[in-house]
């Protein structure tokens, strides 16, 4: 009895290259050391991991479980340590990185406990499928679709045929051959539970014709079981599922469907015995028949790798001759794809590896221009047009792609291999398919946060109404008020005793109120406040005026005539800046004199902001660390400016570590100061928050020398590079050092509680401006630099950079001395006699530093204007040196502003 | 009434070269291509053509200001529609045996200047003065084309230029012929229609590559405009 | 002089039947609605970034129904334009960089050590992609943000980077071959001639 | 270790443009052979002076685009343009003649839409009625085959003379010249089939006219070599030419005085068979799908014997290749194949709905 | 030419081969030209001109043969053609727009556009150039020359989409590569010449 061949139509006869493996049996290669398990070697979801970094595993021993409905899970192909748990090169079309298992083999090879079932027609469906699923098998053919969720996707009695995929039409494939040949009963194992849970009509093995060993193996151990093994001719791709099922059974599978919907099952004969090593031996899967071959081998053959075995590890097995290799394909030489390394690992999928010659895989020859004859479209399985295609991916027109049929295509190549202009048409389709497919995320996207925009819209509309519905109401509210206030006076004998005695409350506290201010007024600081309010208010006016106008100077570069109207305009304002501010600081200073207040409470602060003052050094090293760092990352691409980044990057060390020490000591003298005082509750909280900090920080460093280490990986073997993440690698142990030292000091620093409180807030507010204007400095260098970067090696820019970084340099010590200089004075609080003195330098300090500050922003703000120009002229060449001019001069008056700043705090 | 203010300049420009309508905007090609198998013939279209824009634009300009939104368009066509009435019995009584040939492309006038649109889009907004050079300018951008066009069909196809000139100028034009290759052996493919859309193409590769040309230059000594510059804010900032 | 009066007399018959046949059909015929700006919009890439000069995609769409360029989304970039160009059935224009340049998709990041809780991107995020409270640091939703960049410039501290969107196997695409643009220059690749 | 990165396939067949390119000019040797043999030197001469101007026009084009012209040349499709024309004209033609149509062909035709493989219209039809057309007179200037009574045929020498006439010599074109049989059947003034027969020397054929039969089935041969070699498939060809007997069934009017001429003296008159194997074949300015190839042809050859039996010019081959490549993108539009999972072939304009 | 059916098809053939509107007689190049990038709207454009050619031939030839003739006012028919041909342009998008959404989304746009051009204008005008025609004949001569347009228009469409992903050097890129393509059809169409003698 012989089955009908339904021919498909198109295909290609490739040279078939088997003979050169077909002929040894599969070999087993000795345990690698080292495996890499990829968390997603099947389509779906990745899997999670379930052990962590220094478990020990058994071979078969669950590593992570499936994530998902559609995912499968991983096992340890042998027994061994899991060293690590990142991202690792994997055989990816793309080159990139995903996340896998790291499991160092300790050569015993010894099981985990397996479970069988020994007889599986007694037990239940379901836990028959739980088992597959379980053990991780997913189709071997290629695609790697989890084969429990593919048979429970169906329940039993509607799927009628099963299609056994033996026909591996790709050339130089010999994997599922040998299989047939040497492990026919396996296979036949296999189907045998699938008809158990599935029970269909038919079960099919389709075998192409040029295997004929494999055919008698199957037919051999098929005898007697009701099972067809069905040859078709050698014609790729009559291995691709759809097209077998067409051989076999002459029915289409919708476009639109999945052969389940029609019924049918097809399965790789890979599968079906890694089904029957689940179910009657308990084993999980963790090796699969990978043939080796190509020229570049001394010995191709098939071989049982453990999933997660290096690449190169099989292929020194084999006799590579590494000097000949030219191109490693994975899978065939119609639809595998090249590794750009050879230490990738096997996975599930993996069927095929060509070490290829220069010879035997050439570098494709340059195409020329369609002329569209049509042998392509001869040549498609799916009856595509292939050259329409093309044109349409030339065109980019998206529309006529999915009119064609795009999606249809199963990549299998046979349009390329024939083509006489050779136009490397699947890639065309491939990128034309990934672009359609991102645009229709993006316009998804687009819809969403299309219903986003208008929710929020909608929210503050609401929001606005309700505010407004509110401010009615107090309106009217009012407005009743008055009118009943009216009336209470109309007649104020209608008016209640207990109204009037809660009157008189209120106008007691009000008294009170008045009272306390009063008192307070006398005390100094309330007048003053007000006028410096005042002041305040005019200086922040005209501030913002004159920025407006610097802004509207930048904008009209262009005009000439306007900007030096701009610029007398902004002479001006600034003039009157300087005069308000002159007031301000004079007025600040008034009330200073002004100002006996009780015995202060200053002597714990003084403490507290050391600290505080630190923290905010180093995080400023730490950033400057960062920025090194990040430079460095890009400097893994141009090799030209490592020199250069090493010396930023010894530099920030060696701010760094000049901040550590004095951290220590900080660290270090806070201790014993407070022993005296009386142990308090407070401070606790504040410090721990510190150690978080210092925590976040120390991971954060972590987190920069790893990526300097990657960076440095990319480099490659710069020794320097190296010696400087040397030194990132010590200064971030350093601040860890640091951090212990730092958590365990300041556990005594408590003090009285009263002013303690009433202290931190004055100087955290200081302090806080300051650590703005710090990390705003340091964007605004940032921002210079990222504009060197695209200006390229212009050197004057690179001075001009230079000198801004020098600027903020100074500015920084600056903030660190004037943040510093409080700090002396207090030492000697613990005495209530120097109090006064202490109280009154206090106020002066921080309002010359508040002048400063603006001052400072004032420079700051000038710097990042001229640093935005320079940003612009990374294209532009003409105006570098006007906008150099305008940086020099921003930097003077930053440097003048520092100047100041430094004598403030001297 | 053309001074020469910036704004005149560029309305004859643009006219003439950055806009101009048969090379750039494609426009007006049925009698373009219809008539420019010799010169005379382009240039008594051409003339027509300037006569009839010019004139339709100083009315439309001149009662602009009277006419109803809705009725615009209509009223507008109306207008051209008369005086190209008029160009054509001017045409019949004095160059008959050129309006013979010409023929139906005449009355086309009608069409091809509400193609021109300028009446709509430049007359109806601005004053007769402008409105009158543009007419003229953008009329004479069509014709100029025309008769360059002319030209060279006349020339590559007959090996003649000027060729019966007396039709549109009388008797003393006669003399004006050119004969540029004695026994030159006629291509007809330049005189018949496919000749018409061939050369037609070749002049506007041709503008193309003058425009390129200029804007290179352009470029080496014109900054770029800053880039992104026209942002504006969908969300509060700072509130 | 008759035939002026015939002219004048027809024209004027002429004038009327057509007047009526026309006020009558623009009464029994009237259609309201115009859902071309939604078509328009529905194409418009919804960052609200407002580059195009227009407060927000609909606005924009709203102008380019009313005859503006339709080469001023660089989000969108040129693709919108092509979907535009098509929509609108004129020709496709590169994109105008006045208005800024095509940028690969992006995501806010914010720098959370350096942030201070000022909640200003909070308010500047057109799409409520910003979590965050006053005095406490702010982070972005990576899967909400549209990379409008709107949060960037308010940022007192600078601590907000627009970094592109990240590439993994799960989003990775082939790119188109290069080949044939190498040896067969074509001028596509912006060369002249 | 550097290991290339390449897409798949990577393994190709042995196939290539060039090789197909070749492949055409081979099948048409024979076609030209006959000519020689028949008609004289002047085809040969003619052959020789086209590949020049058209390599040379391909070389012009490709400096001042600023591309590779070894690799352009490299590809042998001006060549075959050349060898088309220069089997298509007539011998005699002169050497200006034949400049500008083959420059036009190279230059217009297909160098302005990018070159090989982007242009819609085949170069050398171009080419051909473009000199038809703008040269009328020339064009039918054919020469009476080897064999009539009356005529000898012309010499090397002489045949180089007359096609360029700078190098001395003058020849009596009247003397020299006949119609071809298609024009004395085109014009046949009242007379019936047989009288037309007797009068007229150029349909003194055994099946059609003298000499041109046995050209065509020299051009029938190298087609079918072509066809064995699967250098394109059999739809266009056998569209053609079926169409061409139909119509010349359904119209032929017995051999009366208006007669159109037999089947066979369709098939195997003008440039009916170089047309079916050689030019409604060429790939690019054809339909793309196998169905669509089938309409491409049976439009031809509607066509052709349209214009052959009412229009106004003698041979129609090139002019319906012509309007057939004009419609060849419409025929794309409606023709695709049904895709394997599809119930229907998707057709026209793309829809909305197939996204 | 005697029986009217011979006529008829000779007419036909006449209009949208021989003396092909766009391609021959150069009627209508704008729209060509303009619209014809795209195969979708060539088609909308197609189908509203067909509509319009055919019903502003009959209305017109109305016009001139019973207004304009028996009063003698031959020279105002510039000017009452063009009336009569935006009316019903009008006319007919707003009948459209109301009854047929689905019309209107295919025609909408193009409608307008039609008053505009000049073939509708020339038919007319050819039709009351010529002597003792008929309103059949009238009728016909309008479908006759929308079909002959609209097959040109279609076709080019078609190529124009195929050519907009050719490597067309930059110079003759958009307009000049249409014209281009537009004077090789022109000359494919050479080849009905003298099919019909009129």
């Amino acid at each position: 009895m012989s089955r009908q061949i339904h021919a498909f139509p198109g295909g290609v006869h490739p040279p078939e290259n088997k003979d050169q493996s077909s002929h040894n049996p599969i070999a087993l290669p000795p345990l690698p050391a080292e495996l890499t398990l990829p968390l997603n070697q099947h389509s779906g979801a990745p899997a999670k991991p379930v052990v962590s970094v220094g478990d020990k595993v058994l071979k078969g021993q669950l590593l992570a479980k499936a994530n998902g409905f559609v995912s499968a899970p991983v096992h340890a192909p042998t027994s061994g340590t899991i060293t690590a748990i990142e991202v690792c090169p994997v055989p990816h079309p793309s080159g990139l990185e995903e996340p896998c298992i790291i499991l160092q083999s300790d050569g015993e090879d010894r099981w985990a406990e397996l479970e069988p079932v020994t007889d599986y027609t007694a037990a239940a469906k379901d836990l028959l499928l739980q088992k597959i699923h379980d053990a991780g098998v997913v189709g071997l053919g290629g695609a790697g679709f989890p084969a429990a969720v593919k048979m429970a996707s169906r329940t039993e009695d509607k799927i009628h045929t099963v299609v056994v995929n033996g026909a591996e039409c790709e050339p130089y494939i010999t994997a599922d051959d040998r299989l047939m040949r040497e492990r026919a009963d396996k296979i036949v194992g296999g189907i045998l539970i699938l008809r158990h849970l599935l029970n269909p009509k038919e079960i099919i093995i389709g075998i192409e014709d040029n295997k004929p060993e494999a055919v008698d193996a199957m037919r051999a151990a098929c005898k007697g079981k009701n099972i067809e093994v069905a040859v078709v001719p050698t014609r790729y791709p009559s291995g691709d599922a759809q097209r077998l099922i067409y051989l076999l059974t002459g029915k289409e599978v919708p476009n639109d469907a999945r052969s389940v919907d029609i019924g049918i099952l097809c399965y790789n004969v890979g599968t079906l015995a890694a089904v029957h090593d689940a179910i009657v031996e308990g084993k999980p899967l963790i090796s699969r028949i990978t043939t080796l071959t190509g020229e570049a081998l001394k010995q191709p053959q098939n071989v049982e790798a453990l999933i997660g075995t290096p690449a190169d590890h099989l292929l020194e097995f084999s006799g590579l001759k590494k000097r000949k290799l030219h191109s490693l394909v994975l899978g065939g030489p119609m639809m595998g794809h090249t590794l750009e390394r050879t230490d990738m690992p096997v996975l599930k999928t993996t069927n095929c590896l060509i070490a290829a010659t220069w010879e035997e895989f050439p570098p494709a020859p340059t195409p020329q221009e369609c002329i569209r004859c049509g042998l392509c479209s001869e040549a498609c399985p799916v009856s595509l047009l292939p050259q329409q295609l093309y044109w349409h991916s030339k065109a980019e027109n998206h529309d006529q792609l999915n009119h064609h049929n795009l999606f249809d295509c199963i990549e299998c190549g046979a349009c390329a291999y024939v083509c006489p202009s050779a136009i490397p048409l699947v890639q065309y389709y491939r990128a034309s398919k990934g672009e359609i497919r991102q645009l229709q995320a993006k316009q998804q996207k687009a819809e969403y946060s299309k219903k986003r925009f208008e929710d929020r819209q909608a929210r503050l509309e609401a929001e606005k109404a309700a505010r407004e519905a509110k401010r009615k109401a107090n309106a009217e509210r009012a407005a009743q008020l008055k009118k009943e206030k009216a009336a209470a006076a109309a007649n104020p004998a209608a008016a209640k005793p207990e109204d009037s005695a809660k009157a008189d409350e209120v106008k007691a506290a009000l008294a009170r109120a008045t009272a306390r201010k009063a008192t307070e007024g006398k005390a100094g600081r309330p007048q003053l406040s007000a006028k410096q309010k005042e002041l305040k208010i005019q200086l922040s006016m005209v501030k913002a005026q004159l920025k407006k106008s610097e802004r509207a100077l930048a904008d009209a570069k262009g005009s000439e005539e306007t900007n030096a109207q701009l610029q007398t305009n902004i002479d001006k304002l600034k003039a009157q800046v300087a005069t308000l501010e002159k007031e301000f600081e004079q007025a600040a200073q008034a009330p200073v004199a002004a100002a006996p207040e009780q015995p202060a409470k200053k002597a714990k602060p003084v403490l507290n902001e050391q600290q505080k003052k630190l923290k905010i050094e180093s995080a400023m090293a730490r950033a400057a660390v960062k920025k090194a760092q990040r430079a460095l990352d890009e400097a893994g691409k141009s090799a030209a400016n490592i020199d250069e980044l090493k010396q930023t990057l010894q530099q920030a060390q060696t701010k760094a570590d000049e901040l550590e020490a004095a951290m220590k000591a900080a660290a270090d003298a806070p201790a014993p100061e407070p022993a005296a005082d009386k142990p308090v509750k407070k401070p606790k909280p504040a410090l721990s928050d510190a150690q978080k900090k210092l925590k976040i920080e120390a991971a954060m460093a972590r987190a920069a020398v790893k990526k300097a280490q990657r960076a440095l990986d990319e480099a490659g073997d710069t020794p320097e590079l190296k010696q400087a993440l040397q030194q990132a690698q010590e200064k971030a142990a350093e601040v860890e050092a640091a951090m212990q030292a730092a958590a365990e000091a300041p556990e005594p620093a408590p003090a009285e509680e009263k002013p303690a409180r009433k202290a931190k807030p004055v100087l955290s507010d200081a302090q806080k401006k300051l650590k703005i204007e710090a990390a705003m400095a340091r964007a605004a260098v940032k921002k210079a630099q990222r504009a060197l970067d695209e200006a390229g090696d212009d050197p004057e820019l690179k001075q001009a950079l230079q000198q801004a970084q020098a600027k903020a340099a100074e500015l920084e010590a600056a903030m660190q001395a004037a943040a510093e200089a409080p700090a002396p004075e207090p030492e000697p609080t613990p005495a209530p006699a120097a109090e006064k003195p202490a109280r009154k330098a206090k106020p002066v300090l921080s309002d010359e530093q508040k002048k400063l500050k603006i001052e400072a922003a004032m420079a700051r703000a000038a710097v990042k204007k001229a640093q935005r120009a320079l940003d612009d002229a990374g294209e532009d060449a003409a105006n570098i040196d006007e906008l150099k001019q305008t940086l020099q001069q921003a930097q003077a008056a930053a440097d003048a502003a520092a100047e100041a700043l430094d004598k403030a705090s001297a | 009434m053309a001074s020469p203010t910036p704004e005149a300049r560029e309305i004859t420009l643009n006219g003439l070269w950055n806009n101009n309508p048969a090379l750039v905007q494609l426009l007006g090609l049925c009698p373009l291509l219809g008539v420019s198998n010799s010169v005379v013939n382009a240039l008594g279209l051409g003339l027509a053509t300037i006569l009839v824009l010019a004139g339709s634009n100083l009315v439309v300009s001149l009662i602009r200001h009277q006419v109803n939104d809705a009725i615009r368009l209509p009223v507008f066509v109306m207008v051209i529609a008369a005086l190209t009435t008029c160009v054509e019995l001017l045409m019949q009584a004095f160059t008959y045996e050129l309006y013979q040939i010409l023929g139906i492309f005449i009355p086309l006038i009608v069409t091809n200047c509400s193609i021109l649109g300028r009446a709509d889009a430049f007359a109806s907004k601005h004053p007769p003065g402008a409105a009158v050079l543009d007419g003229l300018m953008m009329g004479a951008g069509f014709a100029l084309v025309l008769v360059v066009l002319g030209a060279l069909r006349e020339s590559i196809g007959q090996g003649t230029l000027f060729a019966n000139m007396h039709l549109l100028f009388g008797p003393v034009a006669k003399s004006w012929s050119v004969v540029l290759v004695q026994d030159y052996k006629q291509f007809l493919f330049a005189i018949l229609p496919p000749g018409a859309f061939f050369f037609m193409g070749l002049l506007i590769a041709v503008k193309n590559i003058v425009d390129n040309r200029i804007s290179e230059a352009k470029k080496a000594t014109q900054d770029k405009p800053s880039t992104g510059s026209k942002r504006v804010r969908v969300t509060g900032t700072v509130s | 002089m008759e035939i002026v009066l015939y002219a004048v007399g027809a024209l004027l018959l002429l004038a009327l039947v057509c007047g009526a046949i026309l006020g009558f059909a623009s009464e029994r015929f009237k259609v309201e609605g115009d859902p071309i700006v939604d078509q328009i919009n529905a194409l418009l890439p919804q960052t609200q970034c407002g580059q195009c000069g227009h407060p927000g995609c609909r606005p924009y769409a709203e102008s380019i129904a009313n005859g503006e360029a339709i080469n001023r989304c660089p989000p969108g970039g040129q693709a919108t334009i092509n979907a535009l160009a098509d929509l609108l059935d004129v020709e496709a224009v590169p994109l105008d960089d006045e208005h800024g340049e095509e940028k690969p998709p992006m995501v806010a990041y914010i720098r959370e050590d350096e942030c201070i809780g000022c909640t200003k991107c909070i308010q500047a995020c057109p799409v409520d992609a910003i979590l965050g409270a006053a005095k406490q640091m702010h982070t972005v939703i990576v899967s909400e943000c549209t990379g409008c960049d709107l949060c960037v410039e308010p940022c007192p501290v600078d601590c907000i980077d627009m970094v592109p969107l990240e590439v993994t196997t799960r989003n990775w695409k082939w790119d188109k071959p290069l080949a044939p643009d190498m040896i067969i220059a074509t001028d596509r690749g912006g060369q002249t001639a | 270790m550097a290991l290339i990165r390449q897409t798949s396939p990577h393994t190709r067949g042995a196939e290539t443009t060039s090789r197909v390119m070749q492949l055409v000019m081979l099948a048409a040797l024979p076609g030209l052979l006959v000519t020689t043999a028949m008609f004289g030197w002047g085809t040969f001469i003619n052959l020789i002076w086209i590949s020049l101007i058209a390599v040379g026009s391909e070389a012009l084009v490709a400096r001042l685009r600023k591309r590779p012209v070894a690799f352009y040349l490299r590809d042998y499709s001006a060549l075959v343009t050349a060898v088309l024309l220069a089997l298509a004209l007539p011998p005699l033609a002169p050497w200006w003649l034949t400049l500008i149509g083959t420059a036009f062909a190279i230059i217009v035709a297909k160098h302005l839409y990018g070159g090989l493989g982007q242009n819609p219209f085949n170069p050398a039809m171009v080419g051909y009625v473009l000199l038809l057309i703008s040269f009328p007179a020339d064009m039918v200037n054919w020469l009476p085959a080897a064999g009539t009574p009356g005529y000898e045929t012309l010499s090397f020498g002489q045949s180089l003379q007359a096609i360029f006439p700078f190098l001395g010599g003058n020849l009596d074109y009247d003397a020299i010249t006949m119609a071809t049989a298609l024009d004395v059947v085109r014009e046949n003034s009242s007379l019936t089939w047989s009288e037309l027969q007797a009068t007229n020397a150029a349909l003194g054929g055994t099946f059609a006219g003298k000499g041109w039969e046995w050209v065509n089935i020299a051009y029938l041969a190298g087609g079918l070599f072509l066809l064995y070699r699967k250098v394109f498939t059999w739809h266009a060809p056998v569209g053609m030419l079926g169409a061409l007997i139909v119509m010349s069934l359904v119209f032929k009017n017995g051999s009366g005085s208006d007669t159109h001429g037999t089947v066979l003296f369709h098939l195997l008159s003008g440039a009916t068979m170089l047309g079916a194997f050689f030019i409604v074949t060429d790939p690019v300015s054809g339909a793309t799908s196998n169905r669509g190839r089938l309409i491409f042809g049976a439009g031809v050859g509607i066509l052709v014997y349209v214009i052959r039996a009412w229009g106004g010019y003698p041979d129609a081959v090139a002019f319906a290749v012509l309007l057939m490549n004009m419609a060849a993108p419409t025929i794309d539009y409606y023709t695709q194949p049904r895709t394997y999972g599809h119930k229907k072939p998707r057709k026209g304009l793309a829809k909305p709905e197939d996204r | 030419m005697a029986d009217p059916i011979t006529q008829l098809v000779l007419i036909l053939v006449s209009t949208i081969l021989v003396n092909n509107f766009v391609l021959v007689q150069f009627l209508g190049l704008c729209p060509f030209m303009g619209v014809s990038g795209k195969l979708e709207t060539a088609m909308g454009m197609s189908l509203a001109t067909t509509f319009v050619l055919t019903l502003a031939s009959v209305c017109s030839y109305i016009t001139f043969e019973y207004i304009l003739q028996p009063l003698g006012l031959e020279f105002l028919k510039t000017l009452t053609f063009i009336l009569v041909i935006a009316v019903v342009v009008q006319f007919t998008e707003m009948v459209v727009h109301k009854t047929s959404p689905i019309l209107y989304k295919v025609l909408g746009v193009f409608l307008p556009l039609i008053t505009s051009n000049c073939a509708v204008l020339g038919v007319a005008l050819l039709n009351s150039n010529r002597m003792d025609s008929t309103l059949l004949d009238s009728a016909l001569y309008g479908f006759g020359a929308a079909v002959g347009f609209s097959l040109v228009l279609v076709l080019f469409a078609a190529m124009r989409e195929r050519i907009a992903a050719a490597d067309v050097p930059l110079p003759f890129r958009g307009g000049a590569i249409a014209m281009v393509t537009a004077a090789l059809m022109s000359l494919a169409f050479m080849g009905f010449t003298g099919l019909i003698k009129l």
